[in-house]
Formats: structure tokens, C-alpha cells, sequence
């Protein structure tokens, strides 16, 4: 089925906040520190707020004690949490933190004062290498701490001790998981309007959490709650960094009330680089003990992750997942993990597509590579080695997550046939022989989607859903899970109509607007069908039991018998028995014929919590072959088949895996976020930061097993980062694999032609 | 996002622009098709006072050949000199070389004149530029004076252009009978420039050595540069794989390359031997295919 | 101090008094309210602000409006003709050819470009075509999908001149 | 980033030397600078406009003298910043002469910040290779001319 959101979308009529203007509106722009740490001694205004068109220039000073902090949603062991201003009040400590915010008559005149304030900085000591900011030596990132270590975390299980010693080897690799930029194509903008009439203020934001932001914002503005209204217009695009909370929205809102015209920000590109959270960055430091015939029986892996100066709204968590993950889709029986988290003059990182879980399957996927490599097995048949059963599901791993379902075995298969796998292995020898580098690189993954049981959330791990079927038959809508670009509206019309026997057209579905949406926690973690489409899902089996009931006392037979379907609700096996699907609808409006004890109308609503995380796997196959003069690697086959349970659109899941994998790709052979040793972010733009572009990327073979979920009654898992959890290791066990003859066992990302051509010319290619 | 406010001008007529460029004198910049300029501009990294639009000139955009010697009005775009006819018989080179600049948006809007006056350091024109032997030709209100490509080139972002001058034109000889020509690039995998850019041209005599040879090379150092080291290695002898790789060794000799985030200093030399010699195999496939 | 620029923009001619600064994609968005045409970047990479000027693909956040004077201009606005799609919108929407959207616009002008010059494209001559336009949504696959579906459908109809 | 060389002078190591340590000659010296004013011992204040073909920016900043050990060696500091961020150079001079020549060695490290750091990495390496060397090209003329 195509898409309901494309009509406007392809015809420009879609609308992203800076799409949206109001009368008598404002702009503003922010000046950002360019130090990394630095104490503010003085900032002069004056020029600016004398400049034409500028309204007012507050800077950290107006904001004391009249702003709350940026939030964190994240509760861990001996966790550290500097407080954390919507603008800077005495210290910097990241390029790009806000140190003053102009507002004026139109954006070309604000952005021309932000450059007439002048700050007097006083630059003190950064630190950016998060293992230099553990020493005792290094500068602190704030000063109130005795060092620089965030948080602390652990999990211990199985007697990983012990199985060493019983090892037959120990494999040990470092993996450094380097920073990236989400890079939404949106940049982050937010609109804020204050009607002091009804004392409501309006939010228009590019987030993926409206709800959540509501309740956050309203205690940073220190105003009720229901006095907020946040909208989440068209979102160009999220991949978590627009799953927090941050200072902007608060600051724009904020200024809205105070001047009492609305204001509109919309950050630059430059400040999407600097001050938007930013991915990954860790170090992952692993070992696994292994017995000859390729058993895993531990692993361990101390975690070191550069979180940046400050927290954003989960910052210390993500790591956390990555430990809850680390296991990967192998029956491993003991573990022992160590999380440091680590505060450094950067931008904070946070919840980029995947969000811990990458990090987990590069690392043991990796791993699992290496053991096969010193064992010289075939790294498919490590993999099958220590996959767990079918009949072992639902698993329990020693990190105490149960997968819910699973067939490994059977996505390798599959995706090992559709490569050809045999053929390519007697082809890449060939090759080889010729001084030609191809590889083949395996991905098993299983991944944590679907967040998820609140039990494991912060905020809560259930969505909300509301159905309503007006008296002409349509039917409206409401989730509060609030996709940005991932096709819910069509996919959750699809599951409704289906559901009530009426076409797709008559469904509509709203979402991303906190007044007209039940609470809801928001679109991240591939929760969206698995959670927010079961609360729908749920919602509408009440309205059908509803209608059925309706129908029968219409019909006078036994609801049971009433069977729903094309636009009918018939008697079973009476077919010319049968009330229209519209008849019985406005019935339960004009309610004068209802059944005893029967509400008119048909609305109902759904809280639903799952019991548990959804658990999609799969395997991918990905051939390469490198230019031994120049290092540039050549993606020559993408095969991904993936499990995600239940799928109600196929279109709607491809779109997900390929750009999934797209972005892996990224990370694998270009993004990376580089500092300088002073702080500075010297990709700083898209002219030195590369995502990849159509000519980067291959053409990607896409395939299915399914296995439904038992956790939600749709079966469903969810596969928005199924592609980019899975992708990133197989690209590079491919470049590893071709580099195989020159005695390469591990490259760090991202595989740059330079590193790949050092290691060619120092091996004498 | 947003420019810094300044003074505009569209001149009518090339007088008008020179006498205006005369005015305003250090403070003025010259608009082209402005994807050098603005982007620039819009992170205010340049914040000229003055700004003299030349894209309301008539006049300044073409491509003709004259007795065997091509000129390429300043204002003609990349997409312009990609697409030419013209150019695609008599010196492919050129549209070879712009098909490999930016984007098809950036094509269509960039012009010659502009990349060229930008000088940066790797942009793709001048390697062409230099290996055609190319004249700038430069006009001021005292008059027209030409500079010869590898004079043109003065270091980054630096060019021969004086106060008061504008590049209007540019010539050179089309290619000689069992010429072959190539540009090979290494993409910078974001912005697109050339991490190293080789644009080769070679012209083989009846005994089949090469009796002309020129390589220009952008994005290795600070100013584009011929590569006579690989140009002596060849000249006069006959060309075959083998002697173009021993050759293409010389690619960066006596030159300092350039360091970034991208490319070492000792990548970008290794490189440039490599696109070298992939630039010279090509255009010697090519000059053969003619004989 | 103002510069009177007149243009026509899908169809209409519109004549206004600009900053001479003024880029031309804060002329149709925040003047002429043409907000379809998006901004993404400030160096003139994403091309998610591309538009056909006379015809041509171009970045309208590198573009003056001043500089634009006098041209006729195509935004996503105007791209479907008395209410039917351009097979290039009508190729993205049936090979789900977009997520989030925002690429969208300039995504679509540019392949309606590629078409208008080149009515059958390879698949690499497409990824070339759309290399000045980045989606981090699609992996691109679909769009290549959808270009080529609208480039069948024109060659069915006999081209439709844009 | 480091930066460091070596220079020959054609003139004697004293006379380079007091070139180098004089603030008048430094003001000429220094690319774009356009004024350099006392503020402190050894040290000034300057306004300088850099300006590379589009590229250009006026700064403000500082030059201080230091380790000032005649005529061998001294060091420079020099701070600048302006609406693009902040430049800030630092490095040490050292002196010898052979044959009436003067080898000026020079080592230290160039500290940039803001959006010339994010977004003119790809051009730093050429920039400063030619801010020395225009530096040192002065220094010759003015050497020249004593």
C-alpha cells in the first residue's frame, strides 16, 4: 500500500516547524562559545541590543534561577550530573555550549548581532581523550568533581573467571566505536507562542518525544503542565537526536513568554554539528574465552564511553544497553562488564539510531570473527556453533534480558544461499592468488527493540492509543508514539482498517500533538509499531467487541455470531444477515436502539505495556573488494535478511532496512567526529563529515524470515535499526577478510582509504 | 546561513563593472555564479563590502574555436563546458575534468572564471588548465593582458588577478591529431573536492613516442602544479604502461603535499603517483585509439 | 537599501523589493510562503533547497535572489500540472521513494532535471545525478527505484516537458 | 597544530635578531597587521586583517615577547580572535649565523578555534605554510633594507 503522509510530502505541503510562521513572530539566534572549557568573564551586549531590529539579548545572567537544568532520564550507580543550563552562567565547557541568545524583527538582523556581543573568555585546560580524562593528572571538565569519571556500572554473571581458566585460548581485541553525527537532514527548530488569555503556551518542535518534552519543559519554565501545548509538526528526520530535551526549546519558550510574541529558532547546520547530541564514542576493550573446537564460554569487556561535558536526556544509559546486548545471538554463559562512563570537553553523546546496540553487535560480531580466525574456522560455522536453538527460546542470557523468540540458524541459511557463500569463498582464494583483495563479511545480530517494559525505561515503556469512529464511518486515530518519517499513519491506518473491514482511506491517524494525543512517550527504539501500534491495535479490538454487540441486538442474534468484515458485520453463515459497517456506527450514535448498559459512541483507548523487549535477528552478507593502490573499498554485494516478526507493510520495512544499513555504511567507511586535542570539532560541517551519498552505496538485497513475537499480539518487532545495528560489522569483517593475506586482524573504523592503504603499503602489496 | 548585508552592483556591460571594480577598489568582490563565493559568505568567513554581480553581462559566456585555438568566455558554466560539443571533439579534457566538479546543481551554477579566481587548492580546473597550457586573459581598464596558467596560479586562494582586473577568457590550443587526454580524481568522500586530481595530456608522434606530454596536478599542494619530473620522464620517449608508471613515480617531486583530516602529506604523495599514472594509461589508450 | 527583482515562480510572476543578501530560498520560503523548497545545510551540500531556474537544477541557498531577476522558476510547489503528479512525485510516492521528506523536494527536482536531459538514465548515471542530494532516511535505493519508474512512465506517455 | 622550519636570512644574525625583537618591525612583519600598540611589557596589542583572496576578517589580538635571549633566541605570542574565532600562535626563534647568513629555526604550535577550525581545517595546513612565508619574506626585505 503507498504511503499516506507521501501526497503532501511530494508536493512541498508538508509542514516542518520553519514552515510554520505566526503573526508578529521573532527570530533568534545563539551565540556559541568557541573554547572548549573556558570561564565566562564577561559578556557585553550592548552593541547588539542596540543594533537594528534586535529585541532583547539575554545571556546566562538573565537565566539564573529563572530556567531549570536540561534533564536527565537516566538512573545509575554513583552517577555524577553537573548542572546543566539552557545557557552558560559561569563556565563553558564544550564548542558550541549557548552563551547568549539575540532576538530580532527577522533572522538575517539577529544573526547580525550575535557577532556584535563581545565575550571575554577566560580558556582553561580541555580534556578530549576520555582515558587521559580518567588520569588524575588531567584538567577536570568540572571542577565541583574530584575526577572526571561520569558513572560506574557492572554486570557480572556465569563465573566469567572461572571459564577463562578453562579456556583453550583467549582472544583480546580493543575496539574504539568512534563518535558520530546523527545529521537529520532537518535540523533541529523550535516555534514558541504565549496567549495570555488562556495562559497557554505552544511549542512547535522538531522532536521525536512531544509528550515527554511537554512535561520536561513545562518544570524547566516552572509553569503547570496543562498550561503547555507541544506539537511536533513534519519531523525531517530524528535517529535519537531529536529524542531529548534541550536547552533551545526551553530557552525559545521561554523568551515567547517574556516578550509575548512568538519566537522561532531554527539551528544552522554548524550548530546541528556542535550542539544536537551526538553517537556512539566508546572504547571497548574485550575478551573471550574460547575452547579449541570454538565454543565462547565468557566474555569480558571494560566499557570506557566519552560522554561529553554533560548529560542529555539519557547520555549515561546508552552504554548501558550495549552491556545488556553484549552477548549478541550466542550462548555464551558468562560475562563480566565494567562501564565507565566519562565526562570530556565535548558535546554530549546520547541515543543515535540504535543506541548502545551497535556498539554491542560491532563488538562481538567482531569478536566472534577473531575467534574464527585464530581458530582458522569458517566464521559461519563459529557463528552456528554457539547460536542457541529454536528450541531454547524464549533464551535467557547472563545479562539478564530474555530473547523473546528465534530461529538464527535459519537467517544464516538463507542469507548465506543468497550470496552464494560457497562460490564466493572459492572465488575470493582466486582472487587472491591474482594480489586482488575481495572479503566477505557476516553479521548475526539480534537486536533490543521495541522499548520497551517501563520496568527498563526511564519514563515509562508503554504507548498509548486511541480509536475513534466518527458517526460517518471514518475512523480517526490518535498514537502517541510520533513517527518522523517511519510511515505509521499508513501502516497503523493499514492494521485499523483491516481490523474493521473498511478501506485504508478512511482512516486517518494523528499524532505529535500533545492536546490532541493522549500522554505518550514518543518514536525511538523501534517501539513504535511493536508498542504504540499493539496500544491501537488493542484499542480497536474494544470497539470491534463493541460494534459485534451493537450488531447483534441490531440483528437480534448473539454477538458472538457476528462476523466483521467488508464493510459488514454479518451472521456467521447467514450471509444476507447483516447490518452495514456504517449502519451499526451511526446506530451507536443516535443511540435510540442500544443494547441494555451500552455507552453511546465509539471511542476507546489503550495503554499498553508490553512484558517485555521484542528481540528481531538476522544475517548479513557483505562482499567487498579493496583497490590495493589506494585503500577504497568497493561494497560489490549487500544481502540482509532479517527477522522482525510480523510484517504489515513489506515497502514500509525495506525502506527501514536500507536506510538502516545506509547509515551503517556511514560509519564504517567515512563519519567520524574528530576533535582536536584543544576541543575543537574540526568536522564542523557536511564539507568534512561524510554521510554517504547515492553513489556511496550499493544496491541492497533484501530478504525475510518471520518469526512473530509472543509479546505483542500482532507478533511484531520492530526494524527501524535492524539495518544499522547489524550492517556496520559486517562491512568491516568484509574489509578485514580481504585483508586477510597481509595478516590483518582488525582495522578501526571508519576504514578511511588512508588506513586501508597504510596497511597495504606496510605489508608490501 | 546568512550573509553579512553589502553594497550590489549589476553591471550591464564590462566597462561598467571594471570602472566599478576600479571604485570600490580592495573592498569589492566579483559575483560569478557564487558557489565559491557565498558559501563563504553565508558561514561569514567572507564579508565583502561590495558586491559586483558579472551575470548581468552579455557577452561573457561562450565557447568558440578560432584557427585551431579554443577561447572559454569567464561566465560559462561547468554544466556548459561539460556538455560542449565542441569542447568533446577538439579538448575533452576540459569537459572530462568539469563533469567531475560538485554536483549537477553546483554544475549548472559554477562558472569557469569563478573556480579559477578562487584558486582553491583543490579545485579541479586548473589541473586541465595547466595541462593544456592554458592563457588567463585578464582585463582592466588599462587594457587586456595574458597569463599563462602556471603563472596564474600564485598559492592558495591566491591568483595573478590584480586590483581592478577581471578574468575574462580562456585559451588554449585544441588538441593536435593522436592526442589523448584524462582527468582522474580522488573524491574528498564529503565535500567533493580533489583530494589529488591528475589531468593528463599526451600527444603521440608517428613512431608512436610521445612527442607532447603535459600533467597538471590540484589538490596535492597549495597551488596546482605541473609535474615536469613526470613530463621529462616521457617526452620523446615511447610511451608504454611500464614507462608511464616509472614516470608517474615523480608525480609530487619538488613539491611539499598538503596534510589534513583526509590525507597525510605522505597518502596525498602516494596518490598523486597512483592517479598519475592512471590519468597518463588513459589518455595514452586514448591517443592510440586515434592512430 | 532594496533591489527590485521581478520573477515567475511556477507559473505566476511575482515582483518584489529585496535585500540584495536576501538568498533566493528565504525569497520563496519566508516571501512568497513556498515553504516546500527545505534549507539543510549552509555550504551547499544536501541540496534539499534545489529548484529548476530556467529549467536548471540549483541550490537556492547559493543563489542571491538578485541573481535570479528576470528567471522563471520551478519549486515543488508547481511541479504537478492542473492537478495531476509529475511521474517523478507519482514514481516516489508508489516506490516509497521517501521517509521523513525533507530530502524530498529537492530530491524530486533533481531527478525531474535528469529526465528532462536525459530520458533513460542507467542506474549510475541517477546516483550521479542525485549525488548533490542527501537523504538519511531511504539508503537511496528507493529513489533510484522511483526515478526510474517515472523515467518508464515518460517514455510510455511520449515525455512531458517540465 | 605544529609548526615548525627553518629560514635562511641573507644577513647577520644580529641585525635579524633585532629586526625580530622590535615591535615597529613585528607590526610589518606580521601579515595584515595594521596596528600594534604598547600594553604591557613586551607586550602589544594589534589589530590585524587577514585576508586570504574571498577570505577575510579583521582580528584583534595580542603580541608578547619572551625568553628573550639576544641573539640567539626569543619567542613570539601571538593571540587574535575576531567574529570567525580565535587564532593563537606560539612559538619559539632561534638564531644562527653562518657566512654572514642567518638560519632562523622556528618551532611552535598554531591553536585555531570556531568556525575556522570546524570548517578551514581542509585549508589550515596551506594558510599557515603561507602566513610564514610571507612572514619570513618580509623579514628578508626588511632585512634587505637596513
Amino acid at each position: 500500500m503507498k504511503r499516506k503522509e507521501d501526497p503532501r510530502l511530494i508536493q512541498g505541503l508538508g509542514h516542518y516547524v520553519d514552515d510554520l510562521s505566526l503573526p508578529g513572530q521573532l527570530y533568534a539566534a545563539i551565540l556559541r562559545s568557541p573554547h572548549a572549557h573556558a570561564r565566562l568573564r564577561k559578556i557585553d551586549r550592548s552593541a547588539a541590543e542596540r543594533a537594528a531590529g534586535v529585541v532583547a539579548v539575554i545571556t546566562g545572567e538573565d537565566i539564573r534561577g529563572v530556567l531549570g537544568t536540561i534533564p536527565v532520564a537516566a538512573a545509575l550507580p554513583e552517577l555524577k550530573v553537573p548542572p546543566h543550563y539552557p545557557l552558560a552562567i559561569d563556565n563553558i565547557c564544550y564548542v558550541g555550549e549557548p552563551v547568549a541568545v539575540v532576538v530580532a524583527d527577522d533572522r538575517y538582523r539577529a544573526r547580525d548581532a550575535v557577532d556584535l556581543i563581545e565575550v571575554d573568555y577566560e580558556p582553561l585546560p580541555a580534556v578530549t581523550d576520555p582515558e587521559k580524562a580518567l588520569e588524575k593528572s588531567s584538567p577536570r571538565v568540572h571542577e565541583q568533581f574530584k575526577d572526571n569519571q561520569a558513572c560506574l556500572w557492572k554486570i557480572e554473571a556465569g563465573f566469567p573467571d572461572r571459564a577463562f581458566k578453562k579456556a583453550d585460548r583467549i582472544v583480546r581485541q580493543r575496539f574504539l566505536n568512534q563518535r558520530l553525527i546523527p545529521v537529520a537532514m532537518e535540523p533541529r527548530g523550535v516555534l514558541a507562542s504565549y496567549d495570555p488569555g488562556p495562559e497557554l503556551l505552544t511549542v512547535w518542535s522538531s522532536t521525536q518525544i512531544p509528550h515527554l518534552l511537554r512535561t520536561q519543559i513545562a518544570a524547566m519554565l516552572n509553569v503547570p503542565e496543562m498550561r503547555v501545548r507541544v506539537i511536533a509538526p513534519e519531523v525531517g528526520g530524528g535517529f535519537g537526536s531529536k529524542l531529548n530535551v534541550y536547552g533551545e526549546e526551553a530557552l525559545v519558550a521561554h523568551l515567547a513568554m517574556k516578550l509575548g510574541r512568538p519566537v522561532k529558532w531554527m539551528e544552522t547546520r554548524r550548530e546541528n554539528f556542535l550542539a544536537t547530541i551526538h553517537g556512539r564514542d566508546q572504547i571497548d576493550d574485550v575478551e573471550v574465552a574460547v575452547k579449541q573446537d570454538g565454543r565462547i564460554l565468557a566474555l569480558k569487556c571494560r566499557l570506557t564511553a566519552d560522554l561529553g561535558a554533560y548529560h542529555q536526556l539519557l547520555t549515561p544509559a546508552i552504554p548501558t544497553l550495549t552491556g545488556l546486548l553484549m552477548l549478541g545471538c550466542y550462548k555464551i554463559p558468562a560475562v563480566k562488564i565494567e562501564y565507565v562512563g566519562v565526562f570530556t570537553n565535548k558535546m554530549a553523546t546520547d541515543a543515535y539510531r540504535g543506541a548502545g546496540r551497535p556498539e554491542a553487535t560491532y563488538l562481538i560480531e567482531r569478536m566472534v570473527d577473531l575467534v574464527a580466525l585464530e581458530l582458522g574456522k569458517d566464521p559461519a560455522e563459529i557463528r552456528r556453533q554457539n547460536f542457541p536453538k529454536p528450541k531454547d527460546f524464549p533464551y535467557s542470557t547472563p545479562t539478564g534480558v530474555i530473547y523473546d523468540s528465534g530461529n538464527y540458524e535459519a537467517t544464516l541459511k538463507k542469507a548465506l544461499e543468497l550470496a552464494g557463500y560457497k562460490k564466493l569463498r572459492e572465488e575470493q582464494k582466486k582472487l587472491w592468488k591474482q594480489g586482488r583483495y575481495l572479503g566477505i563479511g557476516l553479521s548475526t545480530y539480534v537486536e533490543i527493540c521495541a522499548m520497551g517494559p517501563s520496568s527498563a525505561m526511564p519514563a515509562g515503556g508503554w504507548e498509548s492509543g486511541t480509536v475513534r469512529i466518527e458517526p460517518t464511518g471514518k475512523v480517526t486515530v490518535l498514537t502517541g508514539a510520533s513517527p518522523h518519517g517511519q510511515g505509521q499513519e499508513t501502516s497503523f491506518a493499514q492494521v485499523v482498517a483491516d481490523e474493521l473491514g473498511i478501506s485504508p482511506d478512511s482512516v486517518i491517524v494523528i499524532h505529535g500533538d500533545t492536546q490532541a494525543v493522549p500522554y505518550g512517550i514518543g518514536t525511538f527504539g523501534s517501539r513504535a509499531t511493536a508498542v504504540g501500534g499493539t496500544a491501537m491495535f488493542l484499542a480497536v479490538q474494544k470497539l470491534k467487541d463493541k460494534l459485534k454487540r451493537l450488531a447483534g441486538h441490531l440483528l437480534g442474534v448473539d454477538p458472538k455470531r457476528i462476523e466483521m468484515g467488508e464493510g459488514k458485520l454479518v451472521v456467521k453463515g447467514k450471509p444476507k444477515k447483516s447490518k452495514s459497517f456504517l449502519e451499526v456506527v451511526q446506530a451507536a450514535y443516535v443511540a435510540k436502539t442500544l443494547p441494555p448498559n451500552f455507552e453511546p459512541g465509539l471511542e476507546a483507548t489503550t495503554f499498553f505495556e508490553p512484558s517485555n523487549f521484542t528481540f528481531p535477528f538476522g544475517a548479513h552478507v557483505c562482499v567487498v573488494e579493496v583497490d590495493a593502490e589506494t585503500g577504497d573499498v568497493h561494497i560489490l554485494r549487500y544481502v540482509a535478511v532479517d527477522d522482525c516478526g510480523n510484517v504489515i507493510n513489506p515497502l514500509l520495512v525495506d525502506g527501514q532496512v536500507h536506510g538502516g544499513i545506509v547509515q551503517a555504511l556511514g560509519q564504517a567507511l567515512f563519519e567520524e567526529a574528530v576533535y582536536d586535542e584543544n576541543g575543537q570539532l574540526l568536522t564542523g560541517e557536511l564539507m568534512d563529515y561524510a554521510i554517504p551519498r547515492a553513489w556511496d552505496v550499493p544496491r541492497i538485497e533484501t530478504a525475510r524470515t518471520v518469526t512473530p513475537s509472543p509479546v505483542n499480539p500482532m507478533g511484531v518487532k520492530g526494524v527501524g535499526e535492524a539495518g544499522t545495528i547489524a550492517a556496520t560489522p559486517a562491512i568491516v569483517n568484509a574489509v578485514v577478510d580481504a585483508l586477510r593475506p597481509l595478516g590483518v586482524r582488525d582495522i578501526q573504523m571508519p576504514l578511511k582509504r588512508e588506513r586501508l592503504w597504510a596497511l597495504l603499503e606496510a605489508r608490501g602489496s | 546561513m546568512i550573509p553579512a548585508s553589502f553594497e550590489y552592483f549589476a553591471p550591464r556591460s564590462l566597462e561598467e563593472a571594471l570602472q566599478l571594480l576600479a571604485h570600490h577598489g580592495t573592498e569589492a568582490k566579483l559575483l560569478a555564479g557564487g558557489h565559491s563565493l557565498l558559501p563563504m559568505m553565508k558561514l561569514r568567513l567572507a564579508t565583502p563590502r561590495t558586491l559586483i554581480d558579472l551575470g548581468r553581462i552579455r557577452g561573457l559566456s561562450y565557447i568558440r574555436e578560432d584557427g585551431g585555438r579554443i577561447s572559454i568566455g569567464a561566465m560559462t558554466t561547468h554544466a556548459e563546458v561539460e556538455s560542449s560539443e565542441l569542447l568533446r571533439r577538439r579538448a575533452p579534457l576540459l569537459p572530462e575534468t568539469a563533469a567531475e566538479i560538485g554536483d549537477v546543481q553546483v554544475r549548472n551554477r559554477g562558472t569557469l572564471g569563478g573556480s579559477l579566481a578562487h584558486a582553491d587548492p583543490a579545485a579541479d580546473y586548473p589541473a586541465a588548465l595547466l595541462a593544456l597550457d592554458a592563457e588567463c586573459v585578464l582585463t582592466s581598464q588599462k587594457g587586456t593582458r595574458t597569463v599563462v596558467a602556471k603563472d596564474f596560479f600564485v598559492d592558495m586562494l591566491t591568483t595573478a588577478l590584480q586590483a581592478g582586473e577581471i578574468l575574462t577568457e580562456v585559451r588554449f590550443a585544441a588538441d593536435s591529431p593522436r592526442t589523448g587526454s584524462a582527468y582522474r580524481k580522488l573524491h574528498h568522500p564529503a565535500s567533493g573536492f580533489a583530494i589529488v586530481g591528475v589531468a593528463a595530456r599526451l600527444t603521440l608522434d608517428a613512431t608512436g613516442k610521445g612527442s607532447a606530454v603535459s600533467v597538471g596536478i590540484t589538490g596535492v599542494a597549495p597551488k596546482p602544479y605541473r609535474a615536469t619530473g613526470v613530463e621529462r620522464g616521457l617526452l620523446g620517449q615511447t610511451l608504454d604502461a611500464k614507462r608511464i608508471a616509472e614516470a608517474s613515480a615523480q608525480a609530487t617531486r619538488g613539491v611539499e603535499p598538503l596534510s589534513d583530516l583526509q590525507a597525510s602529506a605522505r597518502y596525498r604523495a602516494a596518490m598523486a603517483a597512483v592517479f598519475t599514472r592512471r590519468a597518463l594509461a588513459a589518455a595514452l589508450g586514448r591517443a592510440q585509439k586515434q592512430g | 537599501m532594496g533591489v527590485r527583482i521581478s520573477v515567475k515562480v511556477n507559473e505566476r510572476s511575482h515582483t518584489a523589493e529585496v535585500e540584495p543578501r536576501l538568498l533566493l530560498v528565504h525569497y520563496l520560503r519566508d516571501v512568497l510562503g513556498l515553504t516546500g523548497t527545505h534549507i539543510g545545510c549552509e555550504t551547499s551540500l544536501c541540496g534539499a533547497c534545489t529548484v529548476l531556474l530556467d529549467g536548471k537544477a540549483v541550490k537556492s541557498c547559493t543563489v542571491l535572489a538578485v541573481q535570479a531577476d528576470g528567471a522563471d522558476i520551478t519549486t515543488i510547489e508547481g511541479l504537478a500540472r492542473d492537478g495531476k503528479l509529475h511521474p517523478v512525485q507519482e514514481g516516489f510516492w508508489e516506490e516509497h521513494g521517501l521517509q521523513c521528506g525533507y530530502c524530498t523536494p529537492g530530491m524530486i527536482l533533481a531527478g525531474a532535471a535528469l529526465l528532462a536531459e536525459n530520458p533513460g538514465p542507467s542506474e549510475t548515471e541517477i546516483r550521479r545525478a542525485i549525488a548533490g542530494n542527501l537523504c538519511r532516511c531511504t539508503g537511496y535505493q528507493h529513489i533510484v527505484n522511483a526515478i526510474q519508474s517515472a523515467a518508464r512512465k515518460l517514455k510510455k506517455s511520449g515525455g512531458r516537458k517540465v | 597544530m605544529k609548526l615548525e622550519g627553518t629560514q635562511t636570512i641573507s644577513a647577520p644574525r644580529e641585525g635579524v635578531y633585532r629586526l625580530l625583537s622590535d615591535p615597529a618591525v613585528i607590526a610589518r612583519l606580521l601579515p595584515g597587521c595594521e596596528k600594534l600598540e604598547p600594553a604591557g611589557p613586551d607586550t602589544y596589542e594589534v589589530k590585524m586583517k587577514l585576508g586570504l583572496a574571498a577570505l577575510s576578517g579583521s582580528y584583534q589580538g595580542t603580541v608578547k615577547l619572551s625568553e628573550q635571549r639576544p641573539p640567539e633566541h626569543l619567542r613570539l605570542t601571538v593571540t587574535s580572535r575576531g567574529p570567525w574565532g580565535f587564532a593563537d600562535g606560539d612559538g619559539g626563534f632561534t638564531l644562527s649565523e653562518q657566512g654572514g647568513q642567518t638560519t632562523v629555526h622556528y618551532a611552535g604550535e598554531l591553536k585555531v578555534g570556531g568556525m575556522v577550525a570546524s570548517i578551514g581545517s581542509r585549508l589550515l595546513d596551506g594558510a599557515a605554510r603561507m602566513v610564514i612565508a610571507q612572514f619570513f619574506k618580509n623579514l628578508e626585505r626588511e632585512a634587505a633594507a637596513e
